[in-house]
């Protein structure tokens, strides 16, 4: 049980894929023709998957060389991270010409006409294609994509085959996992928002997918439901916003639109209101699938899914789907390039959706004890982050600071990068440490024998974890530092950018963003403070729980990933920082240049705007010092005695211990704790909502189609029953009544005649 | 004569089941004993090989013809004609073209499966020739160009499916049965008397209707155009048609004879009248109704888009309040087809396109849903949502193909469904601005109740191992679906998804189609009534 | 010679009372005597018209619908005796087994 | 005036051969081996009239087969003629067209299919004995019974023949009172025919009431006719239709006169409310005579009808009829009454009663629009090519619904729904060509019951859709300016749709209820063959180039008919 099992042996039918792009480069394709293989291959090992994995459900070899389809599924995401580090390769040192962006047409998807206003069809037949479509943006989304689901299928390999309860699921897992995965790069790579938005829906249908996977948990199938609606009501906007653009351009073609976005359809210029709705609609979307406020409720209960599901989809992938949406916004309110000018207001509401978002999130997210639920709301309130970095671009582009804009833009679209790859940690660790904790709590309780009450998600569970796991341990700390902006550390990078953009936008140009600057400023403190707490509850301090004593980190396949998300973590900020990235992803430049060391740490540390370097220090000072130190006097401690965890960790946990204690005890009865306790009561409100308004409508609809409108039918057949039995009546069976009857027709008739023609 | 292929295609499984339901009769009981046993086989083989025709055709003839020189009121694929009853004029003509076909070939490919998943129907002897009779009624509404003809054959659909209920059906078999074939006469005999007015003012033709002087030839009436001089009757028989093939959709507030017939057939039924038999009163509303009357098309455009919404809004919203799994799917189908009627009164090639497109696709996905729900009325005893949980335990294929039709009929991308809706969604912004947001919401709804009954039935268990299963199976071991149920629904299934990932495979004859069909029809009627987008703000006008 | 009009008022008169006759009273008899009336008053209109327009036919007809009367009375009373036979009654209003 | 000489006789074959028949049938059980001596002699001359029967005659079947042969005869014989187009005048009374010749046609084949139906459901007993002193009291009257019900065979079928001469001389006739002692014939015979059904207590029953209504209905027509004659001087049809054509305003003796007859004629054909003694009648006869009431009877009150108002009352093309409104009025009260009173009647014989009045209602309907006077002679013809369709293929499904139950008459199961509970179990065949019957009688496509009704549908349609008027741009306009014949169609839609109720009963009836007897029906083949003949063509009648020529030789009755 110690030794971990190392099962390297099963990947060596994977190799031949490591091969696939120098191959496909010697018969002469370009990196960008192979592009379609990133998409298709998910696509279909995804029913190989599922099939083969029904049928042979119980097959020794399908479970053990296969891993129930887990080596299929790695290998197909090995493929399509292999031609997006190509195409990555290509873009930044290759000779392919990707100046024409959109790169390829696949196939014409519909054709139309359409009809004119001068009743001719018009000339031109309306095409919607299929393609895809390269960028900055692009790249560096399909890098973090590809290369998370990667090496988050890899993690599952140890996380989900080994658990009991998983026996004869997997492949289920697997499958979904690639559609998912083919699901986000087709997402990123589309080449007009209809694709984007095609990509997206089927996202949600996996996402829902995976969070149901232990569909018999109740909670589990409401939460997928839950996060599919939710979603869906932003996704129905999303298509609206889509026709409304449609209408303007004639076409959902970046290629198109973004070629000249003033000018519609026609040639026509285009009205900044309609537009205005179009993109405001098209953020609904996008709020709804990066769970921000007021669509935020269905984050929390999404960690109903597998770990590993919580680290690709809700922290590292899908949810930046409504990030990058927003920053395809970018053309059209860039007014340096041939924008719409008038759109300032949706910078500010995207801006002020995402502070309020992320002071929400932080806030609830200070009384969690569940571990992944603090990471959620943590992902909440770091995409609110980029939200309101976008908000803050787009107001500077539509306002003509060009410059400005860009650095927000890049600042957040770095900020993405950062996030996902330290929350993809973040919860590959959070997984661990309750993988390792389940393991350990059926061991003690003689395998088998589930005692349902303890959960091996509560941090009240842990603590003094540091020396039981420490890859684990160093791995989570170096996650959280990035999220909480220790200086030089990932995260830092670009949430500097962020908060000194907003700060700047607010104080020089728009008053009115002054909330959302305050609100993130704060934020930056309170994530300080949260990040702090999870990891010291869980790792620092003395065992809570009997459990921790019997945790082990001995699970094949977890590690490898852990390790290297770490070094990407501790070093790829700063390494990419150098790089100028912030420059590079707001399109300003199409290479990465490297910057002196020094001019990057002065740039960092010390701007020459005054401003800028106020705020940074703020920053630092609330995030780094201030949040830490309380998490430290509250949750801090050493670990038990006798218990030693490697040395930088060791340190942290002393140095934790030093502040002193605070109990919170009294703090955590308040009503506003209960409050945040209970998510500010929003999941209570829209439950109340719509119990109190939905269902009894649906329930009067059925009533009213079975009483009124089907009752009418059946009123008019009884009716006719019914007279029916009354007409018989008259027949009496006697003959004299028949003659009366016959002769007072017979009268009437006459007098009817005689009155007619007299 | 020379028969077609087209007649061929109809006739061949028309007479074939007659016979194949005739012959043990007349046989000595050995050679009819013998016969039943392989009825099935016979009917199989013949399904196929009309599906073969069907595709051969697709693949032949029509996928070659070049759509945008096809003129409206080209056919192709015609007979030579010759007359039934000459002496009121009426012909065996038929023809296929972009509008019908699709339904063809739809019709061609759901009558092998459906058979498949009644493979082992009681009475088998019966059932499967019944269906084959199915199959040529339907076909011939579809390929007929002649509304007498189209008539018979519409009627004539009633008489199996009739039996098929009264057969197979459920335990209230006889009482749906009953409404099924009363309440759809009922509305057809109206139809009838529209068929009948324009019969009348048709002029005569060469050699047809020597007693009457009249000819029931729809294409001639088409290319006559505006042939009755009375604007009043015009608009009258434009709604006696209506009332015929909105209630085949059916459309608010004419459907409730679905849900009953629905829940009532047997699967093989309930496929077959959600797949085509709700197609030919959108595919008669478009080639009689729409065809002929185009400027009342036009006055009644609000009229259109109050039912279609009322079918697609009120519809959801019956769905989310059922509790019988069948019944929920079959409103749902009221609710899907309601699109059919939007997408006619956006006027927009587009909308046209994807209201064709809207039939096919529900076409292929609602027999799917009523497959999934027939399995679970076979295996489970009980279509009561709730009364089972976690089902996908003991039947992950039902499961997965629930899961799959589900999502398909939501309105998932990358299933055909999804095509249909956003087109008709992206027409209906263009003609109706903001209105669109009735039927987006919608969705919502239809995600709701969609969800729901999946979150009642296949999920939500107390046990990981174990699932909650209804009374009604009274204990017995529950089990997965059946082979042939699960070969049938996974093509069903392959298909939703080739459709909509390749679309265009249909879809470019029905945009094509849709255009010749506005330049060469609609164009002036709406010039007429200079209308170029029929708007929110015009409908609310039209209704002052 | 009478004018024929007196005839065909007396007709009319008879018509009135058979066709009262046939509803009023119950016995079959009495109603196949009420019926016999009826024909008698068309008879008297037949002889009417035969005087008026000194056509022979009237008098064929007014012969030949004494015979069509005869005929009616003999099947009349032999549907009767029937339904006597089996029923023991010749009341119209008794006899309602087939009725609704 | 002609001299008998004058008069063809080849155009009176089918009566004569019924004449004939009926002579056979009085002669032929009586053969025997009777002789007179010749007074004062010795020798004796073989009368052949009494005495003891010859082996040959002594079948009682005798009856039946001179009767089937007869009609079989004169069936074909009416074929001919109608494939000749046979015409021509005897004397002044009688008019033998097309028209003529297709309700020869129309009755003979009614009477045949009666006749091979009765042969099965009042069978004699072969070899019947002689009651001796030795047998009990109750063998006794079961033996005299056997005698007495061989020796009405006679009767029963002499009757029939009565009937069907009556019939086929009515149609031919052109003068009102040989068309109406013809009819009085045919109804007399018919009486009896109904009453003939004495083994159970309803069938003197019905008799009664059919006789007492039928007849005051008939004196009223007479005298309604005797009117006429005071009116006209002459009942020469044509002669009428001059005067009548000729007169200013309506003659209240005319008038009055055409009424009486219109009710007489309106029990015959079953209209509201002249209608009430049918279903009594039809479910106190036995099946097959109910099955002539439907059809023959029918026909007969039709041709009356149409010869009185079209040849003698029809106005100008353009002017409508005094009587339009009476018979609009009267065809809607009809088919309504009839429908609804069907909708829930639990003898299927009461059933098949109503529904025939509602299909008066409809060919009333039809008749109505004629008067209107909208139509062109074309158009007419058109219309009248509809009922006389629809009454010639009644033969096929009405009877053949009557001669279902007549298999189910032995058992005493005609009477009740029950009996035709899981008819299907018991014998396939027969259930699906009732249930064929049942549909085409709903005038469900592609049978015939659609075409004929489709046909008259089309006339109402055809000649008064066009009446709204032509600056109408609303519904409602055009629907307040048309005429109120178009609405007839509606309404005949309307009950079509409401028949289905009860038609559809019948199948759910046939095919889903257990059987109250689960013995195989009786075997019947002749009446089995008829039956399936019956359903065959029906549905052959329906579409397809069988129905092309029934309509033309029923277009060209219509035309000689006008």
């Amino acid at each position: 049980m110690d030794q971990v099992k190392h099962e390297y042996p099963l990947l060596y039918p994977l190799i031949p894929i490591l091969l696939l792009a120098p191959f496909l480069k010697i018969i002469g394709w370009d990196s960008v023709d192979a592009a379609f293989l990133i998409v298709t291959v998910p696509l279909l090992i995804f029913p190989t998957i599922l099939i083969i994995g029904q049928i042979f459900n119980k097959n020794k070899v399908w479970k053990n060389k296969w891993k129930e389809g887990g080596i299929l599924a790695l290998g197909a995401l090995a493929v399509s991270l292999t031609i997006a580090l190509w195409i990555l390769f290509d873009y930044l040192y290759g000779s392919y010409n990707f100046t024409d962006q959109s790169i390829l047409t696949w196939f014409e998807w519909i054709t139309f006409d359409f009809l004119q206003s001068d009743f001719t069809i018009s000339e031109e037949i309306r095409i919607i294609g299929v393609g895809i479509w390269i960028d900055q943006v692009t790249l560096m989304i399909l890098f973090v994509a590809t290369f998370l689901c990667f090496l988050i299928c890899w993690f599952s390999m140890g996380y989900m085959n080994t658990d009991p309860i998983n026996e004869d699921r997997n492949h289920r897992f697997y499958a979904e996992f690639v559609l998912f995965s083919m699901g986000m790069f087709g997402m990123v790579m589309a080449d007009s928002f209809l694709w984007l938005f095609i990509f997206w829906e089927i996202m949600g249908l996996c996402s829902y997918l995976l969070i149901g996977f232990y569909y018999w948990k109740v909670s589990a199938a409401y939460a997928a439901k839950k996060a599919f609606l939710t979603t869906r009501i932003g996704d129905v906007f999303l298509m609206v916003g889509l026709f409304i653009l449609y209408d303007i351009y004639g076409s959902l073609d970046f290629e198109v639109i973004f070629d000249d976005p003033s000018t519609g359809v026609a040639g026509a210029l285009v009205d900044s209101n309609q537009l205005f709705w179009a993109l405001l609609l098209l953020f609904v979307g996008a709020v709804g699938k990066s769970a921000q406020f007021p669509l935020h409720v269905w984050l929390p209960d999404a960690m109903e899914g597998p770990t590993p599901v919580s680290a690709l989809i809700h922290a590292a992938t899908m949810v930046n789907a409504g990030l990058y949406l927003v920053a395809r916004m970018v053309p059209f309110v860039d007014v340096h390039y041939n924008g719409v000018s008038g759109l300032e207001n949706l910078g500010i509401i995207i801006a002020f959706i995402g502070g309020i978002t992320a002071f929400m999130a932080a806030l609830i997210a200070f009384v969690q004890n569940d571990i992944k639920k603090v990471l959620a709301y943590s992902t909440m309130s770091q995409l609110a982050y980029i939200f309101t970095g976008l908000g803050v671009a787009l107001w500077f582009y539509n306002t003509d600071h060009h410059h400005a804009a860009m650095i927000a833009f890049g600042a957040s679209m770095f900020h993405l990068f950062n996030h996902a790859m330290a929350k993809g940690m973040l919860f590959m660790a959070s997984g661990s440490v309750i993988h390792e904790m389940h393991h350990a709590h059926d061991h003690m309780n003689n395998e088998g024998s589930h005692d349902h009450d303890f959960d091996p998600q509560d941090m009240r569970n842990m603590g003094g974890l540091a020396s039981k796991m420490p890859i684990t341990a160093t791995a989570m700390m170096f996650g959280s530092m990035s999220i909480i902006g220790v200086p030089l550390i990932g995260g830092f990078w670009s949430k500097e950018g962020i908060i000194a953009e907003t700060w700047k936008a607010a104080i020089e140009y728009e008053p009115l963003m002054l909330i959302p600057a305050i609100l993130i400023l704060a934020t930056a403190g309170m994530t300080g403070f949260y990040m702090s707490r999870m990891w010291l509850m869980t790792f620092a301090g003395e065992p809570k729980n009997d459990v921790v004593n019997h945790v082990h980190e001995s699970t094949p396949w977890i590690r490898e990933p852990l390790l290297i998300l770490t070094v990407i973590t501790a070093i790829g900020g700063f390494g990419l920082a150098l790089l100028d990235i912030i420059h590079f992803l707001s399109a300003d430049t199409d290479h990465l240049e490297m910057h002196g060391f020094l001019y990057t740490l002065e740039h960092a540390f010390l701007p020459s705007d005054m401003t800028t370097r106020i705020v940074g220090w703020t920053t630092i000072l609330l995030s780094f010092i201030i949040g830490p130190l309380i998490a430290a006097r509250v949750h801090g401690g050493k670990l038990q005695k006798g218990m030693k965890a490697i040395v930088p960790i060791n340190w942290l946990v002393i140095l934790s211990s030093k502040f002193g204690h605070q109990d919170v005890e009294n703090m955590s009865k308040s009503q506003f704790s209960e409050a945040l306790q209970n998510r500010l009561y929003f999941d209570d409100i829209y439950e109340y909502l719509i119990s109190k308004t939905i269902i009894p409508f649906a329930n009067l609809s059925a009533w009213f189609d079975r009483i009124i409108i089907d009752g009418i039918i059946k009123q008019v057949e009884s009716i006719s029953v019914s007279s029916s039995i009354q007409i018989r009546k008259i027949t009496t069976g006697s003959a004299r009544d028949y003659i009366l009857m016959a002769a007072v027709g017979m009268i009437s008739i006459f007098i009817l005649i005689w009155g007619v023609n007299a | 004569m020379n028969l077609d292929i087209l007649s061929i295609l109809t006739l061949v499984p028309l007479f074939t089941g007659i016979t194949l339901i005739i012959l043990p009769q007349i046989l000595p009981k050995e050679m009819s004993s013998n016969l039943k046993k392989i009825t099935r086989n016979i009917c199989m083989g013949i399904a196929l090989a009309m599906f073969a025709i069907a595709t051969m055709i697709f693949i032949g003839t029509i996928g070659n013809v070049e759509w945008t020189n096809l003129l409206h009121g080209e056919y192709v694929l015609k007979n030579e004609q010759f007359s039934l009853i000459s002496s009121i004029g009426v012909q065996w003509k038929v023809g296929a073209d972009a509008l019908s076909f699709p339904m063809i070939w739809l019709t061609a490919f759901l009558i092998p499966i459906s058979m498949l998943v009644e493979w082992d129907a009681k009475k088998g002897h019966i059932f499967h020739p019944l269906i084959l009779i199915m199959e040529g009624a339907l076909l011939g509404v579809f390929v007929s160009l002649d509304l007498f003809v189209f008539y018979v054959f519409w009627e004539l659909t009633l008489i199996p499916m009739f039996l098929l209920i009264l057969l197979w059906g459920g335990e209230d078999r006889k009482y749906a049965a009953m409404k099924f074939f009363i309440y759809t006469f009922t509305a057809s005999v109206f139809m009838l008397i529209g068929i009948l007015i324009m019969y009348f003012h048709t002029t005569p033709l060469p050699g047809i209707g020597s007693m009457t002087g009249h000819h029931f030839d729809l294409v001639q009436m088409s290319i006559q155009g505006n042939f009755m001089p009375n604007e009043g009757l015009r608009h009258f028989v434009w709604i006696l048609l209506l009332i015929g093939f909105a209630t085949k959709m059916p459309s608010v507030p004419v459907h409730t004879w679905l849900p009953d017939a629905h829940v009532q057939a047997p699967t093989a039924g309930s496929m077959l009248l959600a797949g085509v038999m709700l197609k030919m009163g959108a595919y008669g509303f478009l080639r009689v109704a729409v065809t002929i009357f185009p400027e009342s098309t036009i006055i009644f455009i609000p009229l259109l888009v109050f039912l279609g919404m009322a079918s697609l809004v009120y519809g959801a919203w019956v769905c989310m309040g059922q509790t019988n799994l069948k019944r929920m799917v079959a409103y749902s189908s009221v609710s899907h087809m309601g699109l059919i009627f939007l997408g006619i009164a956006t006027m927009q090639p587009l909308g046209f396109a994807g209201a064709l497109f809207m039939m096919f696709a529900h076409g292929i996905i609602s027999p799917l849903l009523f497959a999934v729900a027939g399995s679970f009325k076979h295996h489970y005893h009980t279509l009561e949502i709730g009364s089972m949980r976690g089902i996908a335990h003991h039947s992950p294929f039902l499961s997965g193909h629930m899961m799959l039709g589900w999502m398909a009929s939501l309105g998932l991308p990358l299933m055909a469904g999804f095509v249909a809706e956003v087109a008709i969604l992206i027409a209906f912004w263009l003609s109706f601005g903001w209105l669109v947001m009735l039927p987006t919401l919608t969705l919502v709804i239809t995600a709701t109740y969609y969800l729901t009954s999946m979150q009642r039935t296949i999920f939500e268990s107390d046990n990981p191992h174990q699932g909650i299963l209804p009374d009604s199976l009274h204990g017995d071991k529950p089990r997965d679906v059946t082979w042939h149920e699960n070969t049938g629904m996974f093509i069903l299934g392959i298909f939703t998804i080739i459709f909509g990932i390749f679309p265009f495979i249909f879809w470019d004859m029905m945009s094509v189609w849709s255009t010749e069909f506005m330049t060469e029809i609609m164009i002036d009627a709406m010039q007429n009534n200079n209308i170029w987008r029929p708007s929110l703000g015009w409908i609310l006008e039209a209704f002052k | 010679m009478i004018d024929p009009s007196w005839i065909v008022g007396l007709g009319v008169i008879l018509f009135g009372i058979g066709l009262l006759g046939t509803f009023y009273h119950k016995n079959a008899i009495v109603v196949l005597m009420c019926i016999e009336l009826m024909l008698n008053s068309a008879n008297l209109n037949f002889v009417a018209g035969a005087m008026y327009y000194g056509d022979v036919n009237g008098w064929v007809f007014t012969a030949i619908a004494i015979a069509i009367a005869a005929a009616e009375v003999a099947i009349g009373l032999a549907i009767l005796l029937s339904m006597y036979s089996t029923q023991e009654t010749i009341s119209l209003d008794d006899a309602n087994i087939l009725r609704n | 005036m002609s001299s008998l000489s004058d008069i063809s006789i080849e155009l009176l074959i089918p009566e004569i051969m019924m004449i004939i028949g009926i002579l056979a049938m009085i002669i032929m059980p009586n053969l025997g081996d009777a002789k007179i001596r010749i007074p004062l002699t010795n020798t004796s001359i073989p009368v052949l009239i009494g005495g003891t029967r010859f082996n040959q005659v002594n079948n009682p079947y005798i009856p039946s087969i001179i009767a089937i042969f007869t009609f079989s005869l004169s069936f074909i014989v009416s074929l001919v003629m109608i494939q000749g187009e046979t015409n021509g005048n005897v004397g002044e009374i009688m008019e033998i067209n097309q028209f003529t010749n297709l309700f020869s046609l129309i009755f003979t084949s009614t009477l045949l299919i009666t006749s091979i139906a009765t042969f099965y459901v009042m069978p004699p007993r072969k070899d019947p004995k002689i009651p001796k002193n030795s047998d009990s009291i109750d063998s006794v009257s079961t033996k005299i019974n056997i005698l007495m019900n061989n020796r009405r065979q006679v009767d029963f079928y002499i009757l029939l023949s009565m009937v069907g001469l009556g019939m086929c001389l009515m149609s031919k006739s052109t003068h009102l009172f040989l068309l109406f002692v013809s009819l009085e014939l045919a109804s007399l015979s018919s009486y009896v025919l109904v009453g003939f059904y004495k083994e159970k207590d309803i069938g003197g029953e019905a008799g009664t009431k059919y006789f007492i209504v039928g007849s005051v209905a008939s004196a009223v027509g007479i005298y309604g006719m005797s009117l006429l004659y005071l009116w006209n001087g002459d009942l020469q049809i044509n002669s009428l239709s001059n005067s009548w054509s000729s007169m200013e305003i309506l003659d209240p003796m005319a008038g009055i006169g055409m009424g009486l007859m219109l009710v007489a004629f309106g029990f015959k054909v079953g209209a509201a409310p002249f209608h009430l003694a049918t279903p009594d009648a039809y479910s106190g006869a036995s099946s097959p005579i109910a099955g002539l009431l439907a059809t023959a009877s029918k026909a007969m009150g039709f041709v009356a009808i149409m010869k009185i108002l079209f040849i003698v009352t029809l106005p100008e093309e353009g002017t409508e009829a005094y009587w339009m409104i009476a018979i609009v009025i009267i065809s809607v009260i009809t088919m309504t009454w009839g429908n609804f009173a069907a909708l829930t009647s639990d003898n299927p014989k009461r059933m098949l009663a109503y529904s025939s009045v509602a299909h008066a209602g409809y060919m009333l309907a039809a008749i109505a629009a004629i008067g209107s006077g909208l139509g062109t002679q074309n158009s007419n013809i058109l219309i009248i090519t509809a009922v006389i369709f629809h009454l010639t293929i009644l033969v096929l499904f009405k009877l053949g619904a009557f001669l279902v139950l007549s298999l189910l008459e032995k058992e005493g199961l005609s009477h009740n729904m029950d009996g035709l509970k899981g008819l299907a179990r018991r014998d396939s065949t027969i259930a699906v060509s009732m249930f064929i019957f049942m549909l085409s009688l709903a005038g469900i496509p592609p049978l015939s019951g659609f075409l004929s009704k489709l046909l008259m549908i089309n006339g109402i349609v055809n000649i008064s859709a066009g009446t709204g008027s032509l600056s109408s741009a609303t519904i409602l306009n055009w629907a307040s300016s048309v005429n109120i014949i178009f609405w007839l169609a509606i309404s005949i839609v309307i009950n079509s749709a409401i028949s289905l109720f009860y038609y559809l009963r019948i199948g759910l009836i046939m095919f889903f209820e257990e059987p109250v007897s689960s013995k195989p029906l009786e075997k019947s083949i002749y009446l089995r063959i008829t039956i399936i003949i019956c359903a065959i063509f029906t549905i052959l009648f329906g579409i397809g180039p069988l129905s092309e020529i029934l309509l033309e030789i029923v277009n060209e009755a219509a035309q000689s008919l006008v």
